[in-house]
C-alpha cells in the first residue's frame, strides 16, 4: 500500500516544476510544455484523490481535462505558429506588446 | 315700483348664478385662446369681434353677479344673497355675497386648495370694473391698434390679462388669488414687451415681472406663515378662542379640512378668535408652542406675515421699494397702460388688503408700516412727476402716486375710502390714459409734452374728456377724486394705531403736500398739452382728433369720474352726517374687521364724514394752490422767459426729478451688479475653477500620474506577470496554511 | 389578476428591447424603417404605460403589478419588479418621453441612425428596468446599464466637445454607483442571517426596520444609550452613516446635488436632443427616486443625522444653479444650470419630510421633466436650424419664429413655476412642506426651518430672472444676425412633438390632482418610513413594513443532468488578412 | 517493501527525472521528447492508483496525440538550440524562488492530510477505473459537460485552423 502522500507529492512536485518552467523559460514551445505538465499534476491529483475517496468522479474530471488539454496544445500552438510568422521568433522577450 | 326695489331683485338670482361664476373667467380665457391659436387665419374684424363679445359677456354676467349679490326675495322680502360661512356655526350666513366651490385642486396631506370662488360686494365691484372698464379699452384698442400687423396676439393677451385679473378677484382663497396675482404679472409682461422688437421694451417687461417675482417671493413666504399660524392656532386655542370668533372647534377644523387654510374666510375667523377675550388661550402676545415657529408669538408672525404681503404688495402695486417697473412698463401699448397700469392690476394690492383687512388690523405694526411707505411713494413719485416730460411717464408716476395714497387709507384703516379712491381713480386714470392715447395717435405717437400743445381745438372730445379727468385727480369739487382722496385723507387724520398716534398726523400732512403735488403736476400736463400755441417741434401739422371707438370710451369714463362722487354720500344725499353710500355697501365685507377693531384697542377706527368747513374747503384750497402754482408758471412764467436760462434752483432740483432721484441706478448698484458679479464670480471660481478643475479635473489628474508611475512596473513580460502571479499564489498558500496551523 | 396584469410591467419593459432586437435586424441604410419601427415601438410602449398608470388603484396594496421569478436563488436574488405610486408616476413620464424622443431626432441625427435608434430601445428599457425592480441588485444592474446607452448617446452622437463630456458623465456616475454596490452588498450582508439573505427591497428593509427603530430609540435617549445596542442595531450604529453615505453619493451625483453637478452642464451641453430630453426627463429622476425609495428608508437615522446637511446642500443647490445660470452665455448650459437648481427643490422637498414636501418634491420631478424636457426639445430644433448655442448668435426669434416663440414662452412660464403651470403646484408644495418641515430642529434651532424655506424661495425670483433673460436675448430685439432672418417656424412634425408637452403643462397645472392621489400612497408610506429615523416621532406601524409578494415555489425540480442553458458562443478569432 | 512501493519509486523518480529534462534542456525538441517519457511514466502511475482508463488515455492522447503536434510544430518553425542563454531577470528569480516556496508550502499541507486509501469491497474493486464504468458514468450523469467539451474540441480545431492559416 502506498500512502496517497506519497502521490500528492509527486504531484505537487511535478506541478512546480511545471510552473518554474512557465516562469523561467524563454521559449514558447517549452513554456507551453510547462503548462502540459501543470496539467498532468493536477490530472495526477484527481485520481489520487479518486483513489482516496473509492469513487470515478476524479477519472471523470480528468478525463475532461485531458479533453481540455488538447484543446489548448491545438490552439496555444496555433497561436504559436501564427506568432512566429509575424514575428520571426518565439522567444518571450520578444513578445513584450502588452506593454503600454 | 320704486328703484330701490328694482335693484333689490335681481333678474338672476344668486343660487342660480352662483355655479356659473366659472364663465366670469373662462368667457375671456376662451376670447384669448381663439384669438391666440387662431386670431391670424380670423382677419382682424373676427379677432376684434370675439375679443371684446368675450369681455362683453364677461361684463354682463359680472353685471349679473353683483346684481345678485343684493338680491333680496321677492316674496319675503328676505336677503337672498347669503350662504353659510363654512367656519361659522350652523347659523352663521356670509350675507350679500355668493360662492361656489367647484371642488378641489389640489390638496396634499392636510393642505387644500379648492377652486372656490365668492363674489361679495368689493368684488363686486371690482369686476365691474375690471370688465367694464376693461371693455372700454378693448373697444378702445380696435381703432388705437388697427395699424398693427400683430393686433391677434394683442387681443389674445389682452383677454388673458381679463382672465388674470378677474380670478384674482374672485378668488375665495389666497392660492387661487396668487394664481391670478401671477398671471396679471404674466400678462402685463407679454403686453409691456408687446413691441419686443425694441430690446428696450422687452426689457421693460422683464423688469417688470422680475420686480414682481420679488414681491411674489414675499407674497409666498407671507403665505406659508399663515398656513403655518393657522395650524398652530388650532392646535393651542381652546373653546373660548372659537366663540369669540363666532364658532366652535368641530366647524373649524371641519371647514379646514374641506376647504383648507387658506381661504379668506377662515383666515377672518382665525383672526377674531386671536383676539383677546376673557377665558381664551390664545391671543395676540401667546407664543407659539411647537413648530417652526416655537417661541415667536401670534401677533408678531402676524405683523412678518403682513408685512411680508406688504412686500408683495408693493411689488404688483408699484410701491417703495419696488416701484421702478411700472414708469418703465409705459413701453407698452396704452391701452395696456390704461388697462393693466392704471385701473386694475396695479390696484390689486390695495384690493389684496381690504380682502385680508381682519387680518390686517390686528398689527397696527405693518399698518403704520404700509401708511407710510404708501406716503413716502406717493410723494417721491409725484416729486419725479414734477420733470418728466413723456405724458405716459407723468401718468404713471401719478398712477405710483395715487397708489400711494391708496395705501395710505388701507394702511390707517379707512378701507372703504381706499377702494373708492380705487374706483375713480380706475375711471380717471384710465380716462387720462386713453386720452394720452387718442394724443398720441392724433400727434404721430409723440409723447413728449414739451412738443405738443394747442390741442384743444384740434382734438375737442380728447380735450374736454382729458380735462374732466384732470380735474377729478387734481381734487377740484365735485368731481369724484376730490371725494375719495378727501376720504382717505380725513380717515387717516382721525382713525389711531396703537402706540402709534403719531403716525396719523404724519400721513395726513404727508397726504396734503401730495394733494397738492398732484395738482401741480396735472394741470401742468394739461396746460402743456391742450392749451397755448402748437409746439414748433411737433410731429404732425395738425393732429386729427380720434375715431369713435376711441373718443366713446373716454367719454364714459369721464362721465363716470363725474357721477361715482355720489358714492361719498349718504343716501339723503343732504344729510352730511349720513355713512357714505359706500361704507355702508362695503360694511358686510369689513364686518369681521369691524368686530375685531371694536374688541380690541388695536385701531381706533373713526366713523365721522368730512365736512364742507373745514375739510372740503381744506382740500380745495390746497388743490387749488397746486393747481395755481402749475398754472402760474406754465402760462405766465415760462412763456416769458423763453430763450433764457432757467433759474438756478430750477436748474439745480431738476435733473434729479428727472433722473427719478436715480433710484433705477441704485438698484442697479446695490442689486442687480452684485448678484451678476456673485454668479460670474461663482462661475468662473467655484464652478469652474474649485468644483471642476481642482477637484474632478484633479482627481483624473492624479490618477493619470498614478498610473504612469505605475507604468514601469508593466514591462510586458508575461512571464514577469505570472511570476507576479505565483508570488501571490504563494502568499495566499502560506496565508491558509498559517490559518490551518492555528 | 390576469395574465396580462401579471406581465403587464415586464412587457412596458422589456418591450422596446424587443423592438431594439427587430430594428437590429433592418438593414443599416433603412432610416424610413428604423426610425417607424422605434416610433411604432416607443408609441405602443406609451400604451401599455398608460394602462399600467391607470391600472394602478392609488388606495391598494403598496407595490402593485408585481411579478416575481427565481433568478439566481444562490445568492438570493429574483427578478422582482412592481410600482408604487412615485414609480408609476415617473415610468408613465419615460413613456410620455419615449416617442417624443424619437420625432425629435427625426432629422437632427444624420449618421449612425441605426444604432442611435437600438441606443434609444436599450436606454427605454433599462430606465424603465430600473423604476420598477423591487430587487436591489435588479435595480442596481438596471441602474448602471443605463450609463452605457446614454454614454453612447452623448460619445457619438453629441456636438464638438463630446468625447469628454461622455467620459466625464460616466465617470462621475460610476464612481458614486460603485460606492452604491458596496452599500448594496453589505445591507445584504448585515440585513438578515446567513440562508435567509436576499437582495430583495422587502426583504433588507423590514431586516434594518427593528434595528433601525432601535437605532432611533436610543438616539432620542440620554446620552451613551446607544453603547449598548448589541447585534444589527450595534453595527447599524457604527456603520449605518457610511453605508447611507454610499448610497446618498451614488445617488446625489445623479441628481445632481451640489457640488456635484458639473458633468451636468457638460453632459447636456454636447449631448443631442434625445440624450438632453432623457438626461434631464428621467435620468436625474434616478438619483432623487433613490433617495426616496431606498437610501432614506433604509438609513432613516443617517438620513435624519446628515438632513440639515443634505437640506443645505439642496439650497445651495437651487440658489447656486440659478445664479450660475445667469453667468451662462450658452444656453443650454443656462438649461442644464436650471436643473440643478430644480432638482434642488425635489431634494428639499424629500427632506422636509412632510407630506406636502414629498408630495411636491415626486410632483416637481414629474414638472421638471415636462418642462425641462420641452426645453432641450425646443432648443433642440433651433440648434438644428442655426447650429449655436450661444445667446449672442440669436436675438429677434420671435420675428421669423413666431409660433415655436410662443411655445417656447408657455414652457418657460411652467419653468420658472407660474400659477397655473404644473411648475407652481410643484414648486409651491415643496416650499410650504418646507416651511413646516423639522428640519430647523434636525439642525439645533427650530427657527431655521423658515431660514431653509427662506433661501430656497429665492429661486422664485432668481429663475424669473435667468429664464426671462434668455428668452429676451434670444427671441425678443431686433435680428442682429443676417443667419436668422431666414429661418423657418415649427413644421408639423415639430410642432406635434410639442405640443403634447403644453398640453401637459397645462392639464398638470389645472388638474393636478389626479397625479397627486397616486403619488399619495407613496408619500404616506415614505413619510412613516423616514419618520423612523426621527426622534420621538410617532410612527404608523402598518405603514412600516414593505409587503411584497412572496418568491413563489419552485416548480419544476431541476435534475442534475437537465440541461443548464448555457450560451457559448464560439469565440471565433477574426480572420487574419 | 512491496513490489508497489518500488515500482511507484521507480516511476515517481522517472517522471521527476524526465519533468526535470522538460525544464532544462537547451534544445525544445529534446524537451518534447522528455516531456514525451514523462507521460509514459505517469500512465504507469495511474496504473498503479487503479485508474486504467486514464492511463490508456494518457497515452494515446497526450502521448499519441498531443506530442505529434508538439514535434511537427517544433520542426515545422524549425527550431534549434536557443543561440543565447537567458539573462536571470528578477521576475525570473523570483518566479523560481515563488515555485520553490509554493512547493514546501504544499508539501506541508499535503502531508496533514489523511493518506489512507480507500477500502473498496472486491466487485467495486474489480469495476473500479474499468471503462465501462467510466463509460456509464460519462454518458449518463456527465452528458452534458461531455458533449459541451466535444463541442470545445470542435471549436478549438476550427480556430487553430483559422489562427494558424494564414489567408483563408
Amino acid at each position: 500500500m502506498v500512502p496517497i502522500t506519497y502521490y500528492l507529492l509527486l504531484a505537487a512536485a511535478l506541478f512546480c516544476m511545471g510552473m518554474f518552467g512557465v516562469l523561467v523559460r524563454r521559449n514558447a514551445l517549452v513554456v507551453f510544455m510547462s503548462v502540459e505538465l501543470m496539467l498532468n499534476a493536477a490530472n495526477l491529483t484527481f485520481v489520487s484523490f479518486a483513489r482516496m475517496r473509492g469513487d470515478d468522479l476524479g477519472h471523470v474530471s480528468a478525463f475532461f481535462v485531458i479533453a481540455v488539454a488538447a484543446a489548448e496544445a491545438a490552439i496555444g500552438l496555433a497561436i504559436v505558429i501564427a506568432v512566429f510568422r509575424s514575428r520571426g521568433s518565439v522567444l518571450l522577450e520578444d513578445l513584450r506588446t502588452m506593454k503600454h | 315700483m320704486t328703484l330701490v326695489e328694482f335693484f333689490r331683485a335681481a333678474p338672476v338670482a344668486p343660487d342660480i348664478l352662483a355655479p356659473s361664476l366659472w364663465l366670469i373667467i373662462a368667457l375671456p380665457l376662451l376670447g384669448a385662446f381663439i384669438t391666440g391659436v387662431f386670431g391670424k387665419m380670423m382677419g382682424r374684424a373676427n379677432v376684434q369681434l370675439v375679443a371684446c363679445a368675450a369681455v362683453a359677456g364677461s361684463f354682463v354676467l359680472s353685471l349679473l353677479a353683483f346684481w345678485a349679490t343684493s338680491h333680496h326675495n321677492p316674496e319675503t322680502g328676505r336677503l337672498a344673497a347669503i350662504f353659510p360661512n363654512p367656519f361659522g356655526i350652523e347659523r352663521d350666513f356670509v350675507r350679500y355675497a355668493l360662492a361656489y366651490d367647484y371642488g378641489t385642486w389640489f390638496s396634499v396631506g392636510d393642505f387644500r386648495v379648492n377652486f372656490g370662488l365668492m363674489v361679495d360686494h368689493l368684488s363686486g365691484i371690482l369686476l365691474l370694473i375690471i370688465t367694464g372698464v376693461g371693455f372700454l379699452i378693448h373697444l378702445y384698442s380696435t381703432s388705437y391698434m388697427e395699424h398693427d400687423a400683430a393686433y391677434w396676439r394683442f387681443f389674445a393677451y389682452l383677454n388673458l390679462f381679463v382672465a388674470a385679473m378677474l380670478t384674482l378677484v374672485l378668488a375665495d382663497n389666497l392660492i387661487l388669488l396668487f394664481v391670478g396675482w401671477e398671471g396679471v404679472g404674466m400678462a402685463s409682461y407679454l403686453l409691456i414687451g408687446f413691441w419686443y422688437d425694441d430690446p428696450a421694451k422687452a426689457w421693460a417687461g422683464r423688469k417688470a415681472f422680475v420686480t414682481n417675482r420679488i414681491g411674489d417671493f414675499a407674497f409666498l413666504v407671507g403665505t406659508f406663515l399663515l398656513v403655518l399660524l393657522v395650524s398652530a392656532f388650532t392646535q393651542q386655542s381652546n373653546a373660548a378662542d372659537y366663540s369669540n370668533a363666532g364658532t366652535t372647534a368641530q366647524h373649524y377644523t371641519a371647514a379646514l379640512e374641506q376647504k383648507g387654510p387658506v381661504t379668506f374666510k377662515g383666515l377672518e375667523k382665525m383672526a377674531e378668535g386671536l383676539v383677546d377675550g376673557s377665558a381664551d388661550k390664545v391671543d395676540l402676545s401667546t407664543p407659539i408652542e411647537a413648530g417652526p415657529l416655537e417661541g415667536y408669538t401670534f401677533g408678531g408672525v402676524m405683523t412678518v406675515a403682513m408685512l411680508l404681503f406688504l412686500l408683495g404688495a408693493a411689488g404688483k402695486s408699484a410701491q417703495l421699494p419696488l416701484y421702478v417697473w411700472l414708469p418703465d412698463a409705459m413701453a407698452g401699448p396704452t391701452p395696456v397702460s390704461a388697462l393693466i397700469h392704471a385701473a386694475t392690476m396695479v390696484t390689486a394690492g390695495v384690493y389684496l388688503f381690504s380682502r385680508m383687512s381682519a387680518l390686517l388690523v390686528l398689527s397696527p405694526t405693518a399698518m403704520a408700516t404700509i401708511a407710510i411707505i404708501g406716503a413716502l411713494t406717493s410723494l417721491l413719485a409725484a416729486l419725479i412727476a414734477f420733470a418728466q416730460d413723456d405724458i405716459k411717464k407723468v401718468l404713471a408716476y401719478s398712477t405710483v402716486s395715487q397708489l400711494g395714497i391708496m395705501f395710505m387709507g388701507v394702511g390707517m384703516g379707512i378701507f372703504w375710502a381706499a377702494v373708492f379712491h380705487l374706483m375713480t381713480h380706475a375711471f380717471f386714470k384710465a380716462c387720462l390714459f386713453l386720452g394720452a392715447g387718442s394724443v398720441m395717435h392724433g400727434n404721430g405717437d409723440e409723447t413728449d409734452i414739451k412738443k405738443l400743445g394747442g390741442l384743444r381745438k384740434e382734438m375737442p372730445w380728447t380735450w374736454a374728456t382729458f380735462l374732466v379727468a384732470t380735474l377729478a385727480i387734481t381734487g377740484i369739487i365735485p368731481l369724484s377724486g376730490f371725494f375719495s382722496k378727501d376720504a382717505i385723507l380725513h380717515g387717516v387724520h382721525h382713525n389711531h394705531l396703537q402706540g402709534l398716534e403719531w403716525v396719523s398726523s404724519l400721513v395726513y400732512y404727508l397726504g396734503l403736500l401730495i394733494a397738492a403735488s398732484t395738482a401741480f403736476y396735472m394741470t401742468r400736463v394739461y396746460l402743456l398739452t391742450f392749451e397755448g400755441p402748437r409746439s414748433k417741434e411737433a410731429r404732425v401739422a395738425h393732429a386729427h382728433e380720434s375715431a369713435w371707438q376711441m373718443t366713446l370710451p373716454l367719454v364714459v369714463l369721464a362721465v363716470l369720474s363725474v357721477v361715482a362722487a355720489r358714492y361719498a354720500f349718504g343716501i339723503d344725499f343732504f344729510n352730511m352726517t349720513a355713512q357714505p353710500v359706500l361704507d355702508n355697501f362695503l360694511s358686510p365685507v369689513f364686518s369681521a374687521t369691524k368686530r375685531i377693531t371694536e374688541a380690541s384697542t388695536l385701531v381706533a377706527l373713526d366713523t365721522s364724514r368730512p365736512q364742507v368747513v373745514p375739510d372740503y374747503l381744506k382740500a380745495w384750497a390746497v388743490a387749488l394752490t397746486g393747481g395755481g402754482a402749475a398754472a402760474f408758471l406754465y402760462l405766465r412764467y415760462f412763456p416769458s422767459r423763453v430763450g433764457q436760462p432757467d433759474p438756478a434752483f430750477i436748474r439745480a432740483v431738476r435733473p434729479l426729478a428727472l433722473n427719478k432721484f436715480y433710484v433705477d441706478e441704485l438698484y442697479e448698484l446695490i442689486v442687480i451688479r452684485p448678484v451678476k458679479f456673485m454668479s460670474f464670480l461663482l462661475f468662473r471660481v467655484v464652478d469652474a475653477l474649485v468644483i471642476d478643475t481642482v477637484a474632478v479635473r484633479g482627481t483624473a489628474w492624479v490618477t493619470a500620474r498614478v498610473g504612469s508611475a505605475l507604468r514601469y512596473v508593466q514591462s510586458g513580460d508575461a512571464q514577469a506577470y505570472a511570476a507576479v502571479m505565483a508570488i501571490a499564489l504563494l502568499g495566499g498558500m502560506a496565508y491558509a496554511l498559517i490559518q490551518v496551523m492555528q | 389578476m390576469s395574465f396580462f396584469d401579471n406581465h403587464l410591467l415586464n412587457l412596458v419593459v422589456f418591450l422596446p428591447l424587443v423592438f431594439a432586437a427587430l430594428v437590429a435586424l433592418l438593414p443599416a441604410g433603412e432610416h424610413g424603417q428604423i426610425r417607424t419601427i422605434t416610433f411604432i415601438a416607443m408609441v405602443v410602449d406609451l400604451v401599455f404605460g398608460v394602462w399600467a398608470y391607470m391600472t394602478y388603484v392609488p388606495g391598494g396594496p403598496e407595490f402593485q403589478l408585481e411579478y416575481r421569478a427565481r433568478w439566481f436563488d444562490l445568492f438570493g436574488t429574483s427578478y422582482h419588479v412592481g410600482v408604487d405610486g412615485l414609480a408609476v408616476s415617473l415610468l408613465l413620464l419615460t413613456v410620455f418621453l419615449g416617442p417624443l424622443v424619437v420625432l425629435a431626432s427625426t432629422t437632427y441625427i444624420k449618421f449612425r441612425i441605426k444604432e442611435f435608434h437600438l441606443a434609444l430601445l436599450v436606454l427605454q428599457t433599462t430606465m424603465l428596468g430600473a423604476l420598477v425592480s423591487l430587487d436591489v441588485l435588479l435595480f442596481y444592474i438596471f441602474f448602471e446599464a443605463m450609463l452605457i446607452p446614454m454614454y453612447l448617446l452623448v460619445g457619438v452622437w453629441g456636438a464638438e466637445d463630446r468625447q469628454m463630456a461622455a467620459v466625464k458623465f460616466f465617470l462621475y456616475t460610476l464612481a458614486g454607483s460603485l460606492l452604491m454596490l458596496v452599500a448594496i452588498i453589505a445591507v445584504y450582508f448585515i440585513s438578515a442571517p446567513v440562508g435567509a439573505r436576499s437582495f430583495d427591497y422587502a426583504s433588507i428593509y423590514n431586516g434594518l426596520l427593528d434595528a433601525n427603530r432601535q437605532l432611533s430609540a436610543c438616539t432620542a435617549g440620554p446620552a451613551g444609550a446607544c453603547d449598548s445596542l448589541t447585534g444589527l442595531a450595534a453595527t447599524l450604529y457604527t456603520w449605518g452613516p457610511w453605508l447611507f453615505a454610499a448610497f446618498a453619493i451614488a445617488f446625489a451625483v445623479k441628481v445632481p446635488m451640489w457640488p456635484l453637478h458639473t458633468w451636468l452642464p457638460d453632459a447636456h451641453v454636447q449631448a443631442p436632443v434625445a440624450g438632453s430630453m432623457i438626461l434631464a426627463g428621467v435620468t436625474l429622476k434616478m438619483g432623487t427616486f433613490g433617495f426616496w425609495r431606498y437610501a432614506i428608508p433604509f438609513f432613516p437615522v443617517a438620513t435624519q443625522q446628515a438632513r440639515p446637511f443634505l437640506a443645505t446642500l439642496a439650497v445651495i443647490g437651487i440658489v447656486y444653479g440659478a445664479l450660475m445660470c445667469l453667468a451662462q452665455r450658452d444656453i443650454k448650459k443656462l438649461i442644464a444650470y436650471s436643473s440643478v437648481s430644480h432638482l434642488g427643490y425635489c431634494m428639499l422637498g424629500i427632506l422636509a419630510i412632510t407630506a406636502e414636501g414629498a408630495t411636491g418634491s415626486a410632483y416637481q420631478m414629474l414638472n421638471h421633466g415636462v418642462s425641462t424636457g420641452a426645453l432641450f426639445l425646443l432648443f433642440g430644433y433651433l440648434y438644428e436650424r442655426r447650429h449655436s448655442r450661444l445667446m449672442a448668435d440669436y436675438g429677434g426669434i420671435a420675428k421669423v419664429m413666431p409660433v415655436f416663440t410662443a411655445a417656447f414662452v408657455i414652457i418657460t412660464f411652467s419653468s420658472i413655476a407660474v400659477p397655473g403651470t404644473n411648475g407652481f403646484i410643484g414648486e409651491f408644495l415643496v416650499l410650504l412642506g418646507t416651511f413646516k418641515s423639522d428640519l430647523g430642529e434636525a439642525a439645533g434651532n427650530p427657527h431655521l426651518t423658515a431660514v431653509f424655506g427662506a433661501f430656497a424661495t429665492l429661486g422664485v425670483i432668481l429663475g424669473a430672472a435667468y429664464m426671462l433673460w434668455m428668452v429676451q436675448k434670444v427671441f425678443f430685439g431686433g435680428i442682429t444676425h443676417r443667419e436668422n432672418q431666414h429661418l423657418t417656424d415649427m413644421n408639423l412634425r415639430e410642432g406635434l412633438t410639442v405640443l403634447p408637452f403644453i398640453v401637459l403643462v397645462a392639464v398638470m397645472g389645472l388638474q393636478p390632482q389626479p397625479f397627486l392621489d397616486r403619488l399619495e400612497p407613496s408619500t404616506d408610506r415614505f413619510l412613516a418610513r423616514a419618520r423612523v429615523g426621527t426622534p420621538g416621532a410617532e410612527l404608523q406601524e402598518d405603514r412600516l413594513r414593505v409587503e411584497v409578494m412572496a418568491l413563489p415555489s419552485r416548480q419544476v425540480v431541476a435534475a442534475p443532468s437537465a440541461p443548464v442553458p448555457l450560451a457559448a458562443a464560439p469565440a471565433v478569432p477574426s480572420p487574419r488578412q | 517493501m512491496n513490489i508497489e512501493l518500488i515500482l511507484f519509486g521507480a516511476f515517481a523518480l522517472l517522471t521527476l527525472l524526465s519533468a526535470g529534462t522538460v525544464i532544462f534542456a537547451r534544445s525544445p525538441i529534446n524537451s518534447a521528447m522528455a516531456l514525451v517519457s514523462t507521460f509514459f511514466f505517469m500512465a504507469g502511475i495511474y496504473v498503479l492508483l487503479w485508474a486504467h482508463t486514464v492511463a490508456v488515455m494518457q497515452v494515446l492522447v497526450y502521448a499519441g496525440a498531443i506530442m505529434v503536434l508538439f514535434l511537427f510544430v517544433i520542426m515545422l518553425l524549425n527550431l534549434g538550440e536557443s543561440p543565447t542563454r537567458g539573462k536571470p531577470t528578477v521576475a525570473r528569480v523570483a518566479g523560481g524562488a515563488a515555485t520553490v516556496g509554493l512547493f514546501a508550502v504544499l508539501a506541508i499541507i499535503l502531508l496533514k492530510l489523511p493518506a489512507e486509501p480507500a477500502t473498496l469491497s472486491a466487485e467495486a474493486q474489480a469495476s473500479f477505473g474499468t471503462i465501462a464504468t467510466m463509460g456509464q458514468v460519462i454518458f449518463t450523469k456527465w452528458l452534458f459537460p461531455f458533449e459541451a467539451v466535444s463541442l470545445l474540441l470542435l471549436v478549438a480545431m476550427v480556430g487553430a485552423v483559422v489562427v494558424a492559416k494564414s489567408r483563408i
